[in-house]
């Protein structure tokens, strides 16, 4: 028997989507993938759902704390999805500890995730020993963008490392273009700041900084050369970067104007849309100091506790079919990101997926993203000072490096 | 008392003195400080994605193009389906309309009681308005949707209209009070040794002297109401989404590239029901004003 | 009978006493409950004391919010005051296309800031925006990037405010100045008063209420100023525009950390039936205010 | 709907809060009578007004109108009627619809409702205006609809709350041979607050002149004008002024006498209220009025004319008597120039005399 609010969503359904309306595996999902590239890549998941008998009710909603914040408080008010999405780490260790999520150890079981999974993503969506949620992707977070044009111009080789970049941003500088094109909003101020630490410190010194939130560290040498790495980035950019869209940024790469820009591999679609293909008209690698440190991170989906059986159903055969190989490899060609299955033939890809896709499947190589190793408080607390630090030329190093360690040694 | 007459002060139009000049100089700075960002957004609408990368923001687009305008209507996607921000318009109005109307009425009848009847705790009820009229309302959504789920209004057009109603009942009890106050009292007692009780002196004689400010009131609840993002995705459920979630799918993805002329459009197209609003009733807005809502 | 009257009066109250006392006062109270616990994401009843409060105290990004706020109050509400009576009173003055420049200053009014907040951000762009304008005009010394300087950030949102709330001031003030005794107008031109003086020591005191009325609105949305930062500067540079309800709504929602977020809540709360307490109590018992059976 | 008219309150107090307006106050007001309330703004005579209406509530005390409780009664159901100072008639509607809105509500059959529309428009001569909106009317016409109003309800009791202050002086000496007139014709009982003195001596039966929430003096125009019970009332009633002069009473041999610096007048009629009479501070009053011009007389007083006022009917001179100002009045032809001597009498019966320290009469 339909509860009423089961027979209001098969009504809201077959308005929206025009779907047939299959009561037995019925899945409303939540996300935050609105664009149209984005678009085009959820709907691979929900045409493949479709194929494997499911009816896909799609809820969309931009901006990943909007879209959490309606998802966790449907859950909370009993009415939850079928399935919501989170980025992967600590997003939704709250709903855990509330027993609001169901497990999908079968699932995980089945598919034999630990095999074919990043050892710390399967880490990153198991609690007290069970697994709560699906990794769907990896996006890479430390990227580096740059414009083959701009960089000819300037007479400038593509930076490999960190010893690199100073002079080439140098010589972007003196040819009168922007060196580093950045968009100046505290998240971008923090994801540049863990592409310094990252690949200056490299993977111990990362998960030492935002997991163990080790104070010895953050007061030792090599930290501080790290912000000051970081604080240096500054003489880069342009005076117009306070506030800018990180897509903005990326089109002054785009265009010719600014050499070159950090970010997460997601800025490969504002490339395509100018139409422009990677390894031609621009280029992208990873600076790192100690081998290879590549930021994963990457978006999943939880499962509400449900009491409902045929939506339990539904929820087992989106599981599975968010992992199935196809389904991943058409996703990351749409989404710009790369399949969190290792076993899928990544040679579809583009040539920076290509690349990611060796360091993925090298635990060695890998560094957990920001979101994996802190709760979104700790998260924020920090980036209010990364920020402040950025902005201010009057803070010293040394405030900055207090306030850090404070904060890392607080209760979050 | 009634009739306000709106005379325009100081002396009529004759031949352009130096200070009159200066007057008209003024308003047209003024009316171009108004107007840029409109004209920003207008342009950047016109334009197609590569001339806006450019950066001449107030340039006059090369090829001007409908194409984002059409785009924003009928194929952006705002997630899955790529139908443009015409899909909410009909649930906005479903919940505009009821929702414009329950709380224009509940603020009217709150104002009135509070005004002319003032029973006992009636401060402390209108302190308690005033002091949420300035309170952040996200402050209240969260325990908000734990009451209304226990209540079963979660997800549907009643939920969402009550909802609208809490949270423009401070400034419509405000506006509505405050209009009513301003009334000469011995009109109430008049009404009220011809006999006339509660329901019937407001229906008869308080709510025809209010109707310039329920104009007032349409204006501020339909700008409100239909520019509302967050409690139409909270509160409304997913079959009655209002429009402006659309809007907000295509403005604001974190990671999604975007297209600045199709959001331009698509936001000048929602705005375009409280702008026909406006436009339409400007001239009762003032006069609603000048009606006594000012007053007190 | 006199029961009946009154009965009907409660009656007509009821719905909005049902809102206060359950969505208001629940709401608030249950806001204030869970600023003592140490809630992250989801709610908790843990008790904790003061100790989000002691954290907001501390809090940097608070303290600059709370600067903010006042700064921006003081210069918003009496900038939009000034500007919104000055276009009234020189639409007054039986100005040609008085229902075009009316709509004109109203409009911005109509919409919300989420993208009109971009179409000022792109105008105040030291890059693209006015300063590049007037350089590729010539004025290559022309210098305006207070959208990118810590210290000027937020004056930049007031800017954008004042264009938002202005017209909504004018309205008011036109819709007062209109109501005002012609009587009046001929005494002062008899008595040779200049107009400005007119309009500063007469007119302004004669539509008090008017002010009154438009304070309260645009202090409402001072309290609330939240979309404005989001979309034009997003708290920066740095934290430099961050404001009290946008450390709210970050707390609350994208970082999870609800107890900070209710603990500021109450703060704001507190502060508001501060100021809002005595003066109805002032109003109240004032000579006049009287009870009517 | 009751025509019983007498008005009883028995023991009224209201408050506001802590504030005490009135503690226990008793009035009587027959049936017919015309009763004034009259007092400076803020005495608590509107109050009084609005309590009798039931539109202000009472912490204690009852309110009888005929043989009726009404205490407790909506205004609707007192069998009164009301006339405000600001007309208050419903700006929305019409004269029509102004005059008939209490009949409607009560009920009242239609072609009764036209009767008594018609009879109270032609009895005020407003038939003319039966179809205009207020805003379209003068004051008059406006006050003369509110009358209108209170007439259609064929009440009782007709409660007026300061109906002429907005009105100019022509106008408002007009409406006032009009609600004496329409007193004179309906029988009704009226109850009617003013603060101008003329107004109440013209119109009432009975004047309660109040101040600071308390009755002075109730009792008819001529008592009041005449005897009045302490200064405040001598000065409040009467234009001009009364002209006071303070000195001391004395009893003699020959009975009690008034000195002051440059006046003794000996009081053997004055009708003392209490007997024995003992030394004391007091302030003799006489009305301009009742100073007699007596060229001839043999113990008349000297007085210089520093100025003279014509008022039409007669003239008023304002003289000094020694260092004290004294205003007589005079016939309207006297000729007067400053610096004018006048011999004066001042008649013993037309006295007031006032206890300096308490103002009340002795």
């Amino acid at each position: 028997m339909f509860t009423r609010r089961s027979a209001g969503l098969a009504v809201a359904a077959m308005f929206v989507l025009a779907a047939p309306a299959s009561a037995e595996e019925r899945a409303e999902v939540i996300h935050w993938w609105t664009s149209g590239g984005e678009s085009a890549a959820v709907k691979v998941f929900a045409d493949q759902f479709r194929a494997a008998g499911g009816t896909w009710v799609d809820t969309a909603i931009a901006g990943g704390a909007n879209a959490r914040t309606a998802a966790i408080n449907r859950t909370v008010g009993g009415d939850p999805p079928t399935a919501m999405q989170f980025n992967t780490g600590k997003q939704f260790d709250d709903l855990v500890e509330n027993e609001l999520l169901a497990d999908v150890d079968a699932q995980a079981a089945a598919q034999n995730w630990k095999a074919i999974l990043p050892a710390s993503f399967v880490q990153a969506v198991t609690r007290n020993g069970h697994v709560y949620a699906v990794p769907v992707n990896i996006h890479g977070q430390n990227w580096l963008f740059y414009s083959n044009d701009a960089l000819h111009r300037a007479d400038v080789q593509p930076p490999t490392s960190w010893e690199d970049l100073f002079p080439a941003l140098d010589k972007l500088k003196s040819a009168g273009l922007i060196p580093l094109a950045f968009s100046g909003q505290k998240n971008w101020e923090r994801n540049l700041f863990n592409n310094v630490m990252a690949g200056r410190g490299g993977h111990d010194l990362f998960v030492a900084f935002w997991g163990k939130r080790d104070v010895a560290m953050v007061k030792g040498p090599e930290f501080r050369s790290i912000v000051e790495t970081y604080k240096r980035l500054h003489d880069y950019v342009d005076p117009g970067s306070p506030g800018r869209n990180w897509n903005d940024a990326t089109s002054l790469v785009i265009q010719g104007k600014a050499g070159m820009q950090f970010m997460g591999d997601w800025a490969k679609g504002e490339f395509t849309a100018a139409g422009m293909t990677p390894g031609k008209e621009y280029g992208c690698t990873v600076l790192s100091d100690h081998g290879m440190a590549y930021v994963m991170g990457g978006d999943v989906f939880a499962f509400p506790r449900l009491k409902d059986t045929s939506q339990t159903k539904a929820q087992q055969l989106l599981a599975r079919v968010l992992l199935e190989p196809k389904t991943q490899i058409e996703f990351a060609q749409k989404k710009g990101s790369i399949p969190v299955r290792l076993d899928v033939d990544t040679s579809s890809l583009d040539t920076c997926a290509r690349k990611a896709s060796g360091w993925v499947a090298d635990a060695k190589a890998q560094v957990p993203a920001n979101e994996l190793l802190s709760p979104p408080a700790l998260t924020g607390a920090i980036e209010d000072i990364i920020s402040q630090y950025w902005n201010d030329p009057t803070m010293t190093t040394d405030t900055f490096i207090t306030k850090v360690a404070n904060t890392l040694s607080q209760q979050f | 008392m009634s009739g306000t007459t709106l005379i325009p002060r100081g002396r009529p139009p004759g031949k352009l003195s130096p200070a009159r000049m200066g007057l008209y100089a003024f308003l047209a700075i003024c009316a171009l400080f108004f107007l840029t960002p409109l004209y920003v957004m207008l342009v950047t609408s016109l334009k197609a994605m590569p001339e806006i990368r450019q950066g001449y923001i107030l340039a006059w687009p090369s090829a001007p193009s409908l194409a984002a305008w059409g785009k924003a209507w009928f194929s952006a996607c705002t997630g899955l389906s790529c139908n443009g921000i015409r899909v909410g318009f009909v649930n906005s109005l479903r919940i505009m309309v009821p929702s414009v109307i329950v709380s224009i009425t509940v603020g009217a009848i709150t104002g009135y009681a509070l005004s002319f009847w003032r029973p006992r705790g009636a401060v402390v009820l209108f302190g308690v308005l005033i002091a949420v009229a300035f309170i952040p309302y996200q402050v209240f959504i969260y325990p908000l949707v734990r009451i209304f789920s226990h209540l079963g209004l979660n997800n549907s057009v009643p939920g969402i209209v009550l909802i609208h109603t809490i949270f423009g009942l401070p400034t419509m009890t405000l506006i509505f009070r405050n209009h009513f106050a301003a009334l000469p009292e011995e009109l109430f007692k008049a009404a009220r040794v011809d006999g006339a009780g509660f329901w019937r002196i407001f229906g008869a004689i308080m709510l025809p002297m209010a109707l310039p400010i329920i104009v007032v009131a349409v204006i501020l609840q339909v700008t409100g109401i239909w520019n509302d993002f967050i409690f139409g995705l909270v509160f409304a459920g997913r079959a009655n989404l209002p429009m402006t979630v659309q809007l907000n799918n295509i403005v604001n993805s974190t990671q999604g590239e975007r297209e600045y002329n199709v959001e331009m459009a698509a936001t000048l197209l929602t705005a375009t029901v409280p702008l026909v609003v406006y436009f339409v009733s400007g001239r009762w807005f003032v006069r609603g004003i000048a009606a006594g809502a000012v007053k007190g | 009978m006199r029961i009946g009257s009154r009965l009907a009066a409660h009656i007509a109250l009821a719905p909005a006493l049902l809102i206060a006392l359950v969505a208001y006062c629940g709401a608030m109270s249950w806001t204030i409950w869970i600023s003592f616990t140490n809630s992250r994401m989801l709610p908790s009843s843990v008790f904790v004391g003061l100790r989000q409060y002691s954290s907001l105290v501390a809090n940097e990004r608070w303290q600059v919010s709370v600067t903010n706020i006042a700064i921006f109050g003081l210069l918003f509400i009496s900038l939009a005051l000034m500007l919104g009576f000055l276009l009234a009173a020189l639409i007054d003055q039986r100005v040609r296309g008085e229902n075009l420049l009316r709509s004109v200053f109203l409009y911005p009014f109509s919409m919300s800031f989420i993208v009109t907040g971009l179409a000022w951000r792109w105008l105040l762009d030291p890059t693209f925006g006015i300063e590049k304008v007037m350089r590729d005009l010539g004025l290559a010394g022309f210098h305006f990037d207070w959208i990118v300087r810590p210290e000027r950030a937020i004056y930049t949102l007031v800017a954008a405010a004042v264009w938002h709330a202005a017209g909504l001031v004018m309205a008011i003030m036109l819709a007062g100045l209109r109501g005002v005794d012609p009587e009046l107008w001929k005494a002062t031109r008899v008595d040779g008063i200049p107009t400005w003086r007119v309009y500063l020591f007469i007119i302004v005191p004669l539509l008090r209420g008017s002010f009154a009325t438009a304070i309260i609105l645009l202090a409402t949305s001072v309290a609330r100023l939240y979309d404005l930062s989001v979309a034009m500067t997003n708290g920066g540079p740095g934290i430099a525009s961050e404001v009290p309800a946008k450390f709210v709504m970050d707390h609350l929602f994208d970082r999870g950390n609800v107890g900070l977020a209710t603990a500021a809540a109450t703060t704001m709360l507190i502060t508001v039936v501060a100021v809002i307490a005595p003066l109805l109590y002032w109003q109240q018992s004032r000579p006049g205010a009287r009870r009517t059976a | 709907m009751s025509r019983q008219g007498n008005v009883s309150l028995r023991g009224v107090a209201v408050a506001y809060g802590p504030i005490r307006v009135f503690d226990r106050l008793d009035l009587e007001v027959a049936q017919s009578e015309f009763l004034v309330l009259l007092g400076p703004s803020g005495c608590g005579k509107s109050t009084l007004l609005n309590a009798i209406a039931g539109l202000t509530e009472i912490d204690d005390g009852e309110i009888w109108i005929g043989d009726r409780n009404v205490t407790w009664l909506e205004p609707k159901d007192r069998g009164i009627a009301m006339v405000f100072q600001s007309y208050a008639l419903y700006p929305r509607m019409d004269v029509r619809a102004n005059l008939s809105f209490g009949l409607k509500v009560a009920r009242t059959p239609r072609a009764e409702i036209e009767r008594r529309v018609r009879t109270a428009s032609e009895m005020l001569q407003i038939a003319d205006l039966l179809d205009r909106r207020p805003a379209e009317l003068s004051g008059g016409q406006r006050q003369r609809v509110a009358i209108g109003r209170a007439l259609v309800r064929d009440a009782g009791v007709f409660l007026f709350d300061e109906p002429l202050s907005n009105l100019d002086a022509q106008l408002r000496s007009e409406l006032r041979v009009e609600i004496k007139r329409l007193h004179q014709r309906l029988g009704a009982t009226m109850i009617y607050v003013t603060h101008d003195q003329i107004e109440a001596l013209t119109l009432a039966d009975r004047i309660a002149v109040m101040k600071d929430r308390t009755f002075q003096q109730i009792g008819s125009p001529q008592e009041i004008y005449q005897r009045p019970v302490n200064r405040f009332v001598a000065t409040f009633v009467g234009s001009p002024a009364m002209n006071f002069v303070q000195g001391h009473i004395a009893p003699t041999t020959d009975g009690p006498v008034f000195r002051s610096a440059s006046l003794r007048l000996p009081l053997p009629t004055y009708p003392f209220a209490n007997a024995s009479i003992d030394e004391r501070p007091v302030e003799l009053g006489i009305r301009p009025e009742h100073v007699i011009v007596a060229p001839e007389a043999a113990h008349a007083h000297e007085v210089c004319v520093e100025m003279s006022e014509p008022m039409g009917s007669d003239l008023l001179a304002w003289t000094r008597l020694g260092d004290l100002p004294l205003s007589v009045r005079l016939p309207a032809e006297t000729k007067l120039t400053p610096g004018d001597r006048l011999r004066i009498l001042l008649p013993e019966h037309r006295f007031s005399l006032f206890d300096l320290a308490s103002g009340a009469r002795l």
